[in-house]
């Protein structure tokens, strides 16, 4: 019996372990180890209106228990994804979450809108890219700025609205509560944590975008934080990531508030790590007599 | 298809100082693998894998060889697994060489660390192969008897003469351009070679592929950080090293610097 | 000849490593494995003006390549490390950083005058503990309060004083110069990420403060990517920490602007790691040619 | 003085399921070290040390032995480690035991991983020792050949009955109270044991050390992480398990729960 399915903000998940945004394609590659079929969902490259090339290389980084990259959303713009992904995606069984990135307000709700009518299943609205000038982390380290963005799309989507939420602030509840009021369905986090590495020989940053996004284990107890404090602050479902690399990582991850989570950095140590992550959590449920894991999200019992 | 697993290794040379030249048996992989494909290697303690060619596939024995030289510290992990030790690789990756129908002449340049994926497509070609390959000095010279034993043609050099001879690859390869041109030539080694090789081929119209290197973290084509200026038609673009590559055509890649 | 001797903010510092505040207490255990005469100084244990308990245990939780503390500094207060650990402290032929905390911006103010007259070389002033309900991060995380405490500070003070930035912020520039324009002679950087882990047999916070302090490796990106942010934001020398455990790191901070570095969690790894960092230092100057370590302050050449 | 080093295992076994008991040579800190202190043990991949008791010296050979159970992946990986490996600790840390002048009796509580202390502590007291150890069930049981090899009067008792007595540590020592009181107790296992036995102590005027648990950092009193309640002349204040204790007077020890 299937202990692991979860209803997160209106859209039936078969379990909560979807890949994150940027680090698993469209499942194009990944499909190769295993049916995508096996996963909760997906959550799908950063689409931007038009194509972009994204920065320079190199591009990634590695730091201890984790990574840097600094893509800037390298993609071939909304109209391929529609016309040339989505069609191979949706005979894949899995949840489509289609995750979006505008340079302005308008350009976030053209997206959206874009998608209306379409086969995607929920809507992740990227405020949160470090990695890009326009737009990008400019929007998610406001509360009125997130706000406005997030009002904007709602106005026009059809579908669940998510909305991405940076890391690099001082206050994610301020700007967690400030997209619950503009109609967010639900808030995704974290994105990545502005970081940097230099090459002591060459005395350059390794990154040709000299900084990067901060991800992989290295952040998940920053990310538990997070989401434990957005969980608290908004009604609106969470759903949790950042350096979650184990079934026991999401475990804690769901126990802090969140009712799905995406994995995103540990697949590139292992392809099967959200298949993996996924088996262990339904062993988890039978072991501890648990009829559904949806019972677990923010359980967690602060001192 | 990918695979990932971990698989034993059946044994564990030193080729010079710092430079390992590790057996895997993995059936499944070397029946699939192709010369110039790649795999990711887990070094224990770090988080990401180290991409690192193929150097040699025997089908028959269901092997293929890794030649690392340690770098940093992931190689310098890498460098630590013994003889029965499993090792965790994802492979084979990337595109790999294309090679020519029978009876062509290739000519494979390999410089430094470039030279072990010359192994397999040299292979290829046997006796039509011409290998050239040149390193710093005598010490670090590696896999001359394996370019022997497929039958070679084989030219050494090193930057300071200390074997072989004293000169760059690209010397040679124009030497031995004003002897016969080959149908295609392979080369992987620093940029600046590969650079200097593509413009050789260019002026005397020869096909010819490279293989390039690029910071990884999927390898599999999904993470697009592994990215390398590329053009075609006149078009530029970015391409990525895991899937596109790392065997490029020569006259589509953009060589800055 | 000695390669790494450093003028700090006008203190002359034998090298530029400086175990971390908290982390060394006021070297007595440290002393036991090698002469405190080794060190650039010592930043010692957390100062206020009465004895603290600090927080209940547990208070430590490990991490990916890091962990979490929530020890609340727990001190005997600024009387007792005058008068007990300051006069065994000057014996040792190395700097002494205090550092100090206050609930108030008078309680700083206090504290501070409290050291002039003193053997003390320098103060860092703590904005940005995260284990404390009052002071502590309220003040880092504020530029207008954070600058207050500066400017109470700096007019009582007669030591060159060090601000301790808090990387829990939106802009830790923005912050930076506000210290600076109220008088801060140098900023340090970076303190703790708040972080929280959770037990998932007994479901509940491993720290029992709930939430603590990241520091360790898995920082050190983003402590490099934020000394290389305010070291061009501001005039003022930088301190640079947050998760050095080698000389590289070391000698990477320094390349991002760190003018000295302070090494914490890692000494917990290893107790020699001050002292190693700072002989990997002179090596790496003389087989560099580097006539002193202050040359590569700040030398990163970004793309 | 604390010592930091890689030191040799010289030997290596399984105690029981999960249970390893490793001897390290290390003669400058077996020569220092006493009864009841501990070591921070470093687990490849981890990033904090792990405190583990020393179980024994052997000062004549220069070993300390450590017997531990796989808890969570710190010490799954330091039971990978075999004989000829070396480990890296820093020892002698804490303030170990008490010990009484010769010829006073002395009473030795472990229960299941808390039993280890119990053989360095017991074997000063030789016969006049009387160890106590429980277990959950007759698999998990310990070090018993140690404590009679002493010469201690050993006696087991076990959750289930499956070996010894069929019991708590507490029943049995409230039934050797009644036969004759010892001079000192020292107990070592779960908070609620050792409450249970400084209750039962202090009832009985026997004077009693317990060694407590906390999570560690530094493993030597500089970064005040591992905390606990104490008392001393009716103040509360925090103790640090490292530096303070692992060993403290049950009476000065606030158990709260
Ligand atoms: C397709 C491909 C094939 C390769 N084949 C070989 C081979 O056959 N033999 C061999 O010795 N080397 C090969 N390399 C280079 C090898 O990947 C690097 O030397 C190795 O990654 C260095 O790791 P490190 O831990 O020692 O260095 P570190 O500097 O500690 O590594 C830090 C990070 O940078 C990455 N990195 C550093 N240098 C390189 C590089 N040159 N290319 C890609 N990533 C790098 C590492 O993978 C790691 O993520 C190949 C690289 C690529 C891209
Ligand atoms: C003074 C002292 C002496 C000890 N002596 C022994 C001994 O002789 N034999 C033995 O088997 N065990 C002993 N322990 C317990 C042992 O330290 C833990 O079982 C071990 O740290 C668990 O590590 P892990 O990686 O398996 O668990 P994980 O849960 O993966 O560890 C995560 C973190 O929590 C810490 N931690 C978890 N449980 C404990 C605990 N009970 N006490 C302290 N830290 C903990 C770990 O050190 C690590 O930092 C002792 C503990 C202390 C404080
Ligand atoms: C290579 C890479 C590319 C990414 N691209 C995107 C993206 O396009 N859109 C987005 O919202 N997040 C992107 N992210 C962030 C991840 O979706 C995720 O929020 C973050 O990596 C934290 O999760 P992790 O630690 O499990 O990787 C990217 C991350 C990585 C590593
Ligand atoms: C156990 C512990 C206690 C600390 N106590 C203090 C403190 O009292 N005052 C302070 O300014 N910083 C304190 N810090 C923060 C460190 O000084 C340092 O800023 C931080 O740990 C980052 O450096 P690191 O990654 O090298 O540890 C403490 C850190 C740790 C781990
Ligand atoms: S390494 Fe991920 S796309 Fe090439
Ligand atoms: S572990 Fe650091 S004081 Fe005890």
């Amino acid at each position: 019996m299937n202990r692991i399915n979860v209803n997160f903000c209106g859209v039936e998940f078969k379990n909560p372990v979807i890949p994150a945004s940027g680090t698993f394609g469209y499942g194009r590659e990944y499909e190769q180890f295993y049916p995508l079929s096996k996963l909760g969902g997906i959550s799908v490259k950063g689409t931007t209106l038009h194509r972009r090339e994204g920065n320079p290389g190199p591009r990634v980084a590695e730091t201890p228990s984790g990574m840097l990259n600094s893509v800037g959303l390298q993609n071939g713009g909304v109209d391929k994804f529609i016309n040339y992904e989505l069609p191979n995606l949706v005979t894949k069984d899995t949840r489509i979450i289609a995750n979006i990135a505008g340079s302005t307000v308008e350009e976030c709700a053209e997206l959206a809108e874009k998608l209306n009518g379409t086969a995607v299943d929920m809507i992740e609205l990227n405020i949160s890219c470090p990695n890009v000038k326009q737009g990008g982390a400019a929007f998610g380290t406001d509360c009125n700025v997130a706000g406005a963005v997030t009002r904007a799309v709602k106005d026009v989507t059809e579908k669940p609205l998510m909305v991405k939420l940076s890391p690099n602030v001082t206050s994610i509840t301020d700007i967690a509560r400030s997209v619950e009021a503009n109609g967010a369905d639900a808030v995704s986090l974290i994105n990545t944590l502005l970081g940097m590495r230099i090459d002591i020989k060459t005395r350059r940053p390794i990154l040709k975008n000299n900084v990067g996004g901060l991800s992989g284990p290295a952040v998940f107890p920053v990310a538990v934080r997070m989401v434990w404090q957005v969980a608290n602050a908004v009604k609106i479902p969470v759903m949790g990531m950042g350096g979650i690399a184990t079934w026991e990582d999401a475990i804690e991850m769901m126990l802090a508030g969140a009712g799905a989570v995406q994995v995103g950095a540990a697949i590139f140590a292992d392809p099967y790590a959200p298949v993996k992550i996924a088996e262990g959590m339904q062993r988890f449920c039978e072991e501890n007599g648990i009829a559904n894991i949806s019972e677990i999200v923010g359980t967690v019992k602060p001192w | 298809m990918y695979k990932q697993g971990k698989y034993p290794i059946v044994s564990k040379k030193a080729l010079a100082k710092g430079v390992f030249d590790i057996e895997i048996y993995c059936p499944h992989i070397a029946k699939e693998a192709r010369a110039g494909q790649f795999a990711q290697v887990a070094a224990e303690g770090f988080f990401l894998r180290r991409p690192i060619s193929i150097c040699d596939i025997d089908k028959n024995k269901g092997t293929i060889r890794l030649v690392f030289e340690v770098r940093g510290h992931g190689t310098d992990k890498l460098s630590e697994l013994n003889k029965d030790c499993l090792i965790d690789i994802i492979a084979p990756l990337g595109n790999g060489f294309k090679v020519l129908e029978k009876g062509k002449k290739a000519i494979c340049i390999g410089g430094g660390i470039g030279t072990p994926p010359m192994v397999g497509i040299a292979k290829e070609y046997g006796e039509n192969a011409t290998v050239i390959s040149g390193f710093r000095n005598a010490s670090a010279v590696i896999l001359q008897e394996d370019f022997k034993a497929i039958g070679a043609d084989t030219i050494l050099c090193t930057d300071d003469g200390s074997a072989g001879i004293h000169g760059f690859v690209t010397d040679a390869f124009k030497a031995e351009l004003n002897k016969e041109k080959p149908d295609i030539v392979y080369a992987c080694g620093p940029m600046v070679m590969l650079k200097n090789i593509t413009k050789i081929c260019e002026e005397n119209g020869i096909y010819c592929q490279v293989s390039l290197e690029q910071r990884m973290a999927c390898g599999v084509g999904a993470c697009l950080v592994c990215v390398c200026r590329t053009v075609k038609d006149g078009q530029e673009f970015n391409s990525h090293v895991c899937k596109d590559g790392p065997v490029f055509d020569s006259k589509e890649v953009l060589f800055h610097e």
